[in-house]
């Protein structure tokens, strides 16, 4: 503090940076490295003639000429607007019960929540449909016994049930972070003057968690909007997602319809998310200010108490459906046109037992690195943009959260155009054949998760506090450190389940990367095992054994949170 | 709303934090359509009394009653009772008019109603050429203001305020404290205040609560209390006292210095035997400051301007006393270090025994 | 010494050969990476300037068709003995030398028998029987574009009845799917799940299934195309000598027995390892499997690859529910007219075919080097001048495709309502 | 840290909200160790430009030099200066323990002298005993404590206090005013109070500027302001004021009601020429009431108890004056409707012109 001497004015080579700034330019230099000039380099094609190679609009008027694309645009809309609706029906009841009521179980409960978002590829599609396809079990068994069946997976209708299901976690996580940062006395004012339970959760609690709502429902439209796998799996093609997939993936296709729609995707995921930061302007929602702690949770009554659990376990039953599937197929042994599997089996487990530690390590590390760097770079980007006055901040935002409408394939393929050749020091070898850049590509993919549950989060933080440490001499780094990030922590461990749980199980960019079998995940061994008819209980197990991982992870974050935010409110609050 | 004035009935609640005792037995009757204040040190207990009575915080032990009615095991929204917090709890997603009128909407009081019934508060407060900014855009003051107009808005049944006018400055605060007398007489609600300043104690309540240590002191009129406290907490507590010991002979109270002080029977504590008083309250207004001829010699210690009043502390044998002159224009006529004699008017000073 | 091979085999392929090959040759390895065919061809593709792979090996013809077009492949001299040119009409070794079979699988009807049971199905023989109006959404195959096999088996159809009478009858059995699937495997999950009746597969899909325990059935039908599946060298592989060492096991007596473990059910190209087959199991070398067979016109097949594919999208994949529902409105008609002798609905039922059956282009079209230039930019011949670009030309079937469905309905709901 | 004093200097300062102008060309200069205090109504402005001195809110016009050095551009945690916020603003995730060291810690200051500097500093704010508290657990008053305790620990250069005291009680008030002296004094430290409460800033600052709507309307010590305001605003903002209107008649004031007041020719603002006086301010206290014999006649419309006071609101013909007399035990003589007459003591009143 001694030497506090003024800025010199005088010629510098560089200009002094803050350190936001500094921070903020290392940010944009890696999305770009990583994410925007991998990408571009494949769907430049998008702007050129497929033919001359010379620049060209023509194949996005011709875009927008084909009545296919234009049918698929507008089912995609539909269907992403319906999946937030119904993800929100499933996500409001689990997280205002949860974070409302003092409730037995109330960390289990989160993180069975969380495993829908875990559903591992292939094997997932197949439970459901042996469960809720046309001739799943429960159709099977409505035909048998009442002579109907319901239409669950079929067509349009299909899509947003599964994705609904897949994708109501990141409202429920989201939902949750910022439903805990309330301060009690803002319900209490409410309460006070004669309002309660449900219209009170509308009017005051809902609004003022809407950064976290918001953050989860933009997600799970984006996402939605971008999915490509849920469709396929369906046998949808008429969305845009799966339109752009076909037409890339083709071997030896090279038509440039793929990568126009590319582009559209992440031109329209970027406008939604604009939209919604529009929605957000001006909104203070800090609430913690004065030092006052947390929601306050009331004891439930004996006949509230079965409602609650009645509510809460018909959810489950629903959302987790799948995994019970998937529990059925990797116990079971075969299991065709009949409601249950014709016989129970350990075997697959013990197939997949003497084979699959490798493929756990390495998703640990993939997925858990890949987490861990999307919540720092989620905390930094979150700060830039709420709180300094960079010019272009937004940006940051606006890419990485762009990377949720980039097929994984696209971003492979990006990858290896990228840095395949490039030399790593140290014995390392290709750069794209390194296991680090699948930690990357992972990161890259699941940032847009983190991000928007730290950039909740931040919202809920008052600024006040921060001056507080400002003021008491902490600079911008200290004060983010000891201040901001452990007033974040929730929403910051939502992020890091979400990313973490996400990126266990994902495979579209993976699988262009994995260069020896060693550096394998579980999803690439699950995809193995899928290939062929006797793979399918293996797989259907290995899928268990990353369900069974990611979700102790999620319960031990769970845990922590709960007993941070024990710690932070008051003690009396508890039984 | 029917409107019938209620009493409140607080019978032997305690109320602990965990292992923290807050609220040690505390009993009180307050009547229908009074004007309650509880008084007490920072962390005394009367916000979490306050916050019992309103249904928040851990559940306490005992009765709490307003009219006849048993509320301890209503929930807050059933109670009717409208409170403003200490912290002002306004919502940060609506503008001040929203805020107000929220209490009323919950009530499903028709929309043409709520509009001029939201407007009248904030006129109350003061503040309705600020109806549509955000809670944010307000200083410390006005957002206490809001919280004060959101509660009264809904003209509840009973009334409670926790410092309510703590933020705002003393012009504001006595025009804001005569608004709300003025209210709470018109609508005949039963209010109780919490504050930490006696003036606004006195001046606005009929009967005051003292609290220490979540037990409470004294019960009465601010001038009950004032001239007639029952203890040396209380005497101090409500406006500056010099608490000189010594013991009765006779009529009167003599000092440990030897000083005698000629006091009226009716000083002495009604339960108390003469023979246990020990000592005496001697209010710095009523004792007089010259430069000779009183009955007590002294040397200025300190001094202070208090704007109306000039307050010496004066050094004497039965130690540092107090003296309050009130102040006209011009330089004070003591200096710090002046010797200076002390005439005290005992004869209406308070006595109090252990 | 270490040979890596890229594969889309899954492990139960994979695994039995690594132990053979290694047991075979001691001291060396086999690493074996697996990638679905698109995702091995495009890394090999983008990562052709330092590879690291030494063998592709995979069922697809046009994966490797992609791949020695773009110079990915090295003609290596590989020894082998026994095996014959062609199969069931088909070329085994690419003529070049750049690639060889390896194993054959044949196309076939699977089915579910629990399900077949279960909705009291007749089973189907040949691909004819796929039309008929009972099977109406009880069939599953893949899309072309997306499986080099199940293209395989378009294009035969195709070659085997004409271009006309084959997109017929594709447009028949396509009315009667209820999935169109994206994987090549979707479609035995699907059998083997009960989730549809009757599967167009490739044989070993059904052969590995029935033999994991699955009550499933395959049929071949008189016509089918019998195709390898492939292994080939890399340019510029770094163990070419050991790559080398590994499609000659491949081809081998003792690799070839391999085929016929249970898990892998693929057919030896080399027809002595018939001699150790388990009863019942095909052999295209014999007489009677697939008497109708044809001569495949592998020239004619890659001239309008993609076009083919494309095709088959947009008039069949992308626009499933309307043809399904032109389809099954023709169904309904023939159904209620089956011998009502009315004419006029007669006439009406025969127009509704014919627009179903129409077709945007015609045989010569498809074989025009300057419209199906349209589609295959990367391999076209600098030379052909090209008419339209391929969105165009799609979104003009897909109009064409749109309407013909809408009218074809119209007509047979017509035709149905009358007496 | 070098604890040289250090004066601040305002010039020309002027901020505002997007359109709303809060500050309008404050210039002050405060003395090195000086204890100064911002006086004003809710939403003048007071917080606003403590806050733009200690680096917050948007960022003003004009020129803040602490010291010499022009801090306008520095960012806040490089300016030291230290504030207590109107909002307290504890770090809900720390203990109170951990609430004051972290200034102390940021300065990296060695662990085993920071205990002891927390425990004193929590030892002045008499909540010691409370040190592992987390804030939610601690009463208003106390977390204000808690963040008066966290800056007094830095013992920073400058010292900024929004309204640190408002939830404390009388007696804790006075204490926690004097130990904050104290500390200002034997640190040298420059502070500066923004305060509501008149007496407050009389009785701990040495200077106070008295802003309204962001715009400063006079500067003084405390008995300057008191005793000469230059407005009528800060004549009524510094305690209860009568002010009546009138004209000079030679020396002599003439209420508009015709009663003749002398003053004294020190009492007329320096600048204003006689002829424009047009206002005198007569305080309560100046006043006396008896039953007869003043100069002029009223009834009494309103009595308050104010504790050491009484205060009447008595009607003349010049309007309502209001008149305080100290209180001794026993029932106020005058009731409310009483006939009284009001004698004046003017010699010392201050004149007012516009
Ligand atoms: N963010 C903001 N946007 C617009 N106006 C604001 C904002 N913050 C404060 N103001 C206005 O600026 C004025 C000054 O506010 P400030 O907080 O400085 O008042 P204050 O003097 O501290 O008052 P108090 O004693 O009530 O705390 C007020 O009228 C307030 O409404
Ligand atoms: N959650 C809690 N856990 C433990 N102790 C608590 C909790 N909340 C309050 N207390 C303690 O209870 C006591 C009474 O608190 P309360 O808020 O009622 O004080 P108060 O009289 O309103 O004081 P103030 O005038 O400072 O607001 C305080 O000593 C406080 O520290
Ligand atoms: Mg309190
Ligand atoms: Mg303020």
């Amino acid at each position: 503090m001694a030497d506090t001497t003024t800025p010199s004015r005088g010629f510098t080579l560089f200009p002094r940076l803050s350190g936001a700034a500094v921070a903020g330019i290392l940010i944009a230099i890696f999305l770009m490295a990583f994410l925007v000039l991998p990408v571009a380099q494949v769907i430049y094609v998008a702007f050129l003639d497929a033919r001359t190679g010379v620049f060209t609009l023509q194949n996005f008027q011709d875009f927008f000429n084909t009545t296919l694309f234009r049918e698929s645009f507008a089912n995609s809309f539909y269907v992403s607007a319906m999946s937030v609706v119904l993800a929100t029906l499933i996500a409001l009841p689990l997280a205002y019960i949860t974070t409302r009521f003092n409730f037995a179980g109330t960390a289990a409960i989160q993180a069975l929540g969380i495993i829908p978002l875990i559903m591992p590829p292939f094997v997932g599609a197949v439970a459901m449909s042996l469960l809720f396809g046309r001739n799943g079990s429960i159709n099977l068994l409505l035909n048998q016994h009442f002579g109907f069946r319901i239409p669950f997976m079929e067509g349009l209708n299909g899509v947003i049930l599964v994705q609904s299901i897949h994708y109501f976690p990141f409202i429920l996580i989201n939902l949750s972070a910022s439903l805990r940062n309330i301060d009690r006395s803002m319900e209490e004012a409410a309460q006070n003057l004669g309002s309660h339970g449900i219209r009170m959760f509308r009017r005051i609690v809902f609004p003022l968690a809407m950064p976290g709502y918001l953050a989860g429902a933009a997600l799970v439209f984006i996402k939605v909007f971008d999915d490509l796998g849920t469709p396929l799996l369906l046998n949808v093609n008429n969305m845009l997602a799966p339109q752009a997939y076909l037409r890339i993936t083709g071997v030896g296709i090279n038509d440039p319809m793929g990568y126009v729609i590319s582009f559209i995707l992440v031109a329209f995921s970027v406008f939604s998310l604009w939209a919604s930061f529009l929605f957000m302007r001006g909104k203070d929602y800090a609430t913690v200010q004065k030092g006052g702690g947390g929601l306050s949770r009331r004891d439930l009554k004996p006949r509230e108490k079965w409602l609650a659990w009645g509510v809460i376990l018909l959810i489950l039953a629903m959302v987790l459906s799948p995994h019970i599937g998937l529990l059925l197929l990797a116990f079971g042994t075969i299991w065709s046109f009949s409601p249950l599997p014709d016989g129970f089996t350990l075997q697959h487990f013990g197939t997949i037992f003497t084979q699959s530690s490798q493929y756990v390590w390495n998703t640990l590390i993939y997925a858990g690195s890949a987490a861990v760097i999307d919540v720092i770079l989620g905390t930094a980007i979150a700060y830039i943009v709420i709180r300094t006055g960079l010019p272009g901040r937004k940006w940051l935002d606006y890419m990485a959260t762009a990377a949720l409408a980039v097929p994984g394939v696209v971003l492979g393929i990006g990858y290896l155009r990228m840095f395949h050749g490039i030399q790593l020091p140290f014995g390392l070898g290709q750069m794209s054949s390194f296991w680090g850049i699948i930690i990357v590509a992972l990161a890259v993919r699941r940032l847009p998760y983190a991000l928007r549950a730290c950039m909740a989060a931040l919202q809920q933080v008052s600024l006040s506090l921060e001056e507080a440490a400002e003021s008491l001499g902490a600079s911008r780094s200290s004060t983010i450190r000891r201040i901001v990030v452990p007033l974040m922590t929730g929403g910051i461990l939502a992020g890091f389940v979400t990313s973490f749980a996400t990126a266990a199980v994902e495979l579209s960019a993976t699988i262009m990367l994995v260069g020896r079998s060693s550096d394998a995940p579980l999803a690439y061994g699950i995809y193995l095992y899928m290939q062929s008819p006797a793979g399918r209980g293996p797989g259907a197990a290995l899928g268990i054994l990353a369900v069974v991982i990611v979700a102790l992870g999620s319960y031990l974050s769970q845990r922590i949170i709960e007993r941070e935010r024990a710690r932070q409110a008051m003690t009396a609050d508890r039984p | 709303m029917t409107l019938t004035k209620a009493g409140i009935r607080i019978e032997d609640l305690h109320l602990s934090f965990g292992e923290t005792k807050v609220l040690e037995g505390i009993d009180m009757v307050i009547e229908p359509g009074e004007f309650f204040a509880f008084l007490g040190p920072s962390g005394s207990g009367k916000s979490t009394l306050l916050r019992a009575i309103a249904g928040f915080g851990p559940t306490p032990r005992g009765r709490i009653l307003i009219g006849d009615r048993d509320i301890a095991a209503l929930p807050p929204w059933k109670r009717n009772v409208g409170m403003v917090f200490q912290s002002y709890a306004l919502w940060p997603h609506m503008s001040v008019r929203r805020n107000v009128a929220f209490g009323l909407e919950e009530r499903r009081m028709p929309a043409r109603e709520i509009g001029p019934r939201v407007e009248q508060a904030l006129e109350t407060v003061g503040l309705l050429h600020l109806a549509d900014r955000m809670p944010a855009q307000l200083s410390g003051g006005q957002q206490q203001r809001v919280a004060l107009a959101r509660t009264i808005a809904i003209e509840p049944q009973v009334l409670l305020l926790d410092e309510p006018l703590s933020n705002l400055d003393a012009a504001l605060r006595v025009q804001m404290r005569r608004e709300l007398l003025a209210l709470q007489r018109k609508l005949g609600l039963t209010t109780i205040f919490v504050t930490h300043d006696q003036e606004e104690a006195n001046t606005t309540s009929d009967r005051m609560a003292v609290l220490d240590r979540g037990v409470i002191q004294q019960i009465g009129t601010p001038q009950q209390l004032y001239d007639h406290p029952e203890n040396a907490f209380v005497a101090g507590f409500l406006g500056t006292a010099n608490i000189l010991k010594g013991a009765m002979q006779g009529a009167d109270f003599v000092t440990e210095a030897g000083q005698r002080l000629p006091v009226a029977p009716a000083a002495a504590p009604a339960a108390a035997p003469a023979a246990d008083v020990n000592r005496i309250v001697l209010r710095p207004q009523n004792i007089r400051i010259a430069a000779s001829g009183g009955d007590i010699m002294g040397t200025v210690a300190h001094r202070e301007f208090l704007g109306s009043q000039i307050r010496y502390l004066v050094d004497t044998p039965d130690g540092q006393i107090i003296v309050d002159t009130l102040h006209s224009s011009g330089p004070p006529p003591y200096d710090e270090g002046a010797a200076v004699s002390l005439s005290i008017d005992s004869q209406s000073a308070p006595l109090l025994a252990d | 010494d270490t040979v890596t091979v890229v594969t889309s085999f899954p492990r139960d392929l994979t695994d039995p050969f690594k132990a053979a090959f290694e047991a075979a040759h001691p001291g060396t390895m086999l690493e074996v990476v697996s990638r679905n065919t698109n995702a091995a061809v495009s890394h090999l593709q983008e990562t052709r300037s330092a590879n690291t792979i030494d063998l592709m090996w995979a069922s697809a013809p046009d994966a490797f068709e992609v791949l020695k077009e773009e110079g990915l492949l090295a003609k290596v001299d590989v020894q082998s003995e026994g095996i014959p040119d062609q199969i069931g009409g088909y070329p085994i070794n690419d003529p070049d030398g750049s690639y060889y079979g390896f194993a054959a699988s044949g196309y076939g009807i699977m089915y579910n028998t629990r399900y077949v049971q279960a909705n009291d199905l007749p089973v189907a023989e040949e691909w004819d029987d796929l039309k008929r109006a009972e099977y109406n959404g009880h069939v599953a195959m893949s899309s072309p574009s997306r499986s080099g096999t199940t293209h395989l088996t378009v294009e035969t159809l195709l070659q085997g009845e004409g271009w006309d009478e084959g997109w017929a009858t594709w447009k028949w059995i396509s009315g009667n799917m209820n999935t169109v699937t994206e994987r090549s495997f979707g479609v035995p999950d699907a059998v083997n799940s009960g989730a549809t009746g009757f599967g167009i597969v490739i044989d070993f899909f059904g052969l590995a299934s029935k033999a994991s325990g699955f009550p499933v059935e395959l049929v071949y039908p008189s016509v089918t195309a019998i195709v390898p599946a492939n292994i080939g060298v890399l340019a510029n592989a770094p163990n070419e000598e050991g790559a080398v060492k590994f499609v000659e096991f491949l081809l081998s007596p003792e690799g070839q027995k391999v085929l016929l473990n249970p898990a892998i059910m693929r057919l030896p190209v080399n027809p002595e390892a018939y001699a150790d087959a388990p009863e019942n199991f095909p052999n295209p070398f014999s007489e009677d499997f697939a008497p109708g067979a044809i001569e495949f016109d592998v020239d004619v097949s890659g001239a309008r690859y993609t076009l083919v594919n494309s095709l088959f999208d947009v008039l069949v994949t992308y626009r499933m529910d309307d043809l399904r529902a032109a389809v099954s409105a023709v169904q309904k008609a023939e159904a209620a007219h089956a011998d009502s002798g009315n004419d006029e609905a007669a006439a009406l039922i025969a127009e509704a075919r014919a627009l179903v059956e129409a077709m945007p282009i015609n045989a010569e079209q498809s074989l025009d080097a300057s419209f199906t230039g349209a589609f295959t930019i990367s391999r076209a011949d600098p030379d052909t001048e090209v008419v339209g670009r391929q969105a165009e030309i799609e979104q003009e079937w897909d109009r064409f495709a749109v309407e013909n469905y809408r009218q074809a309905k119209k007509l047979a709901d017509q035709a149905a309502a009358l007496k």
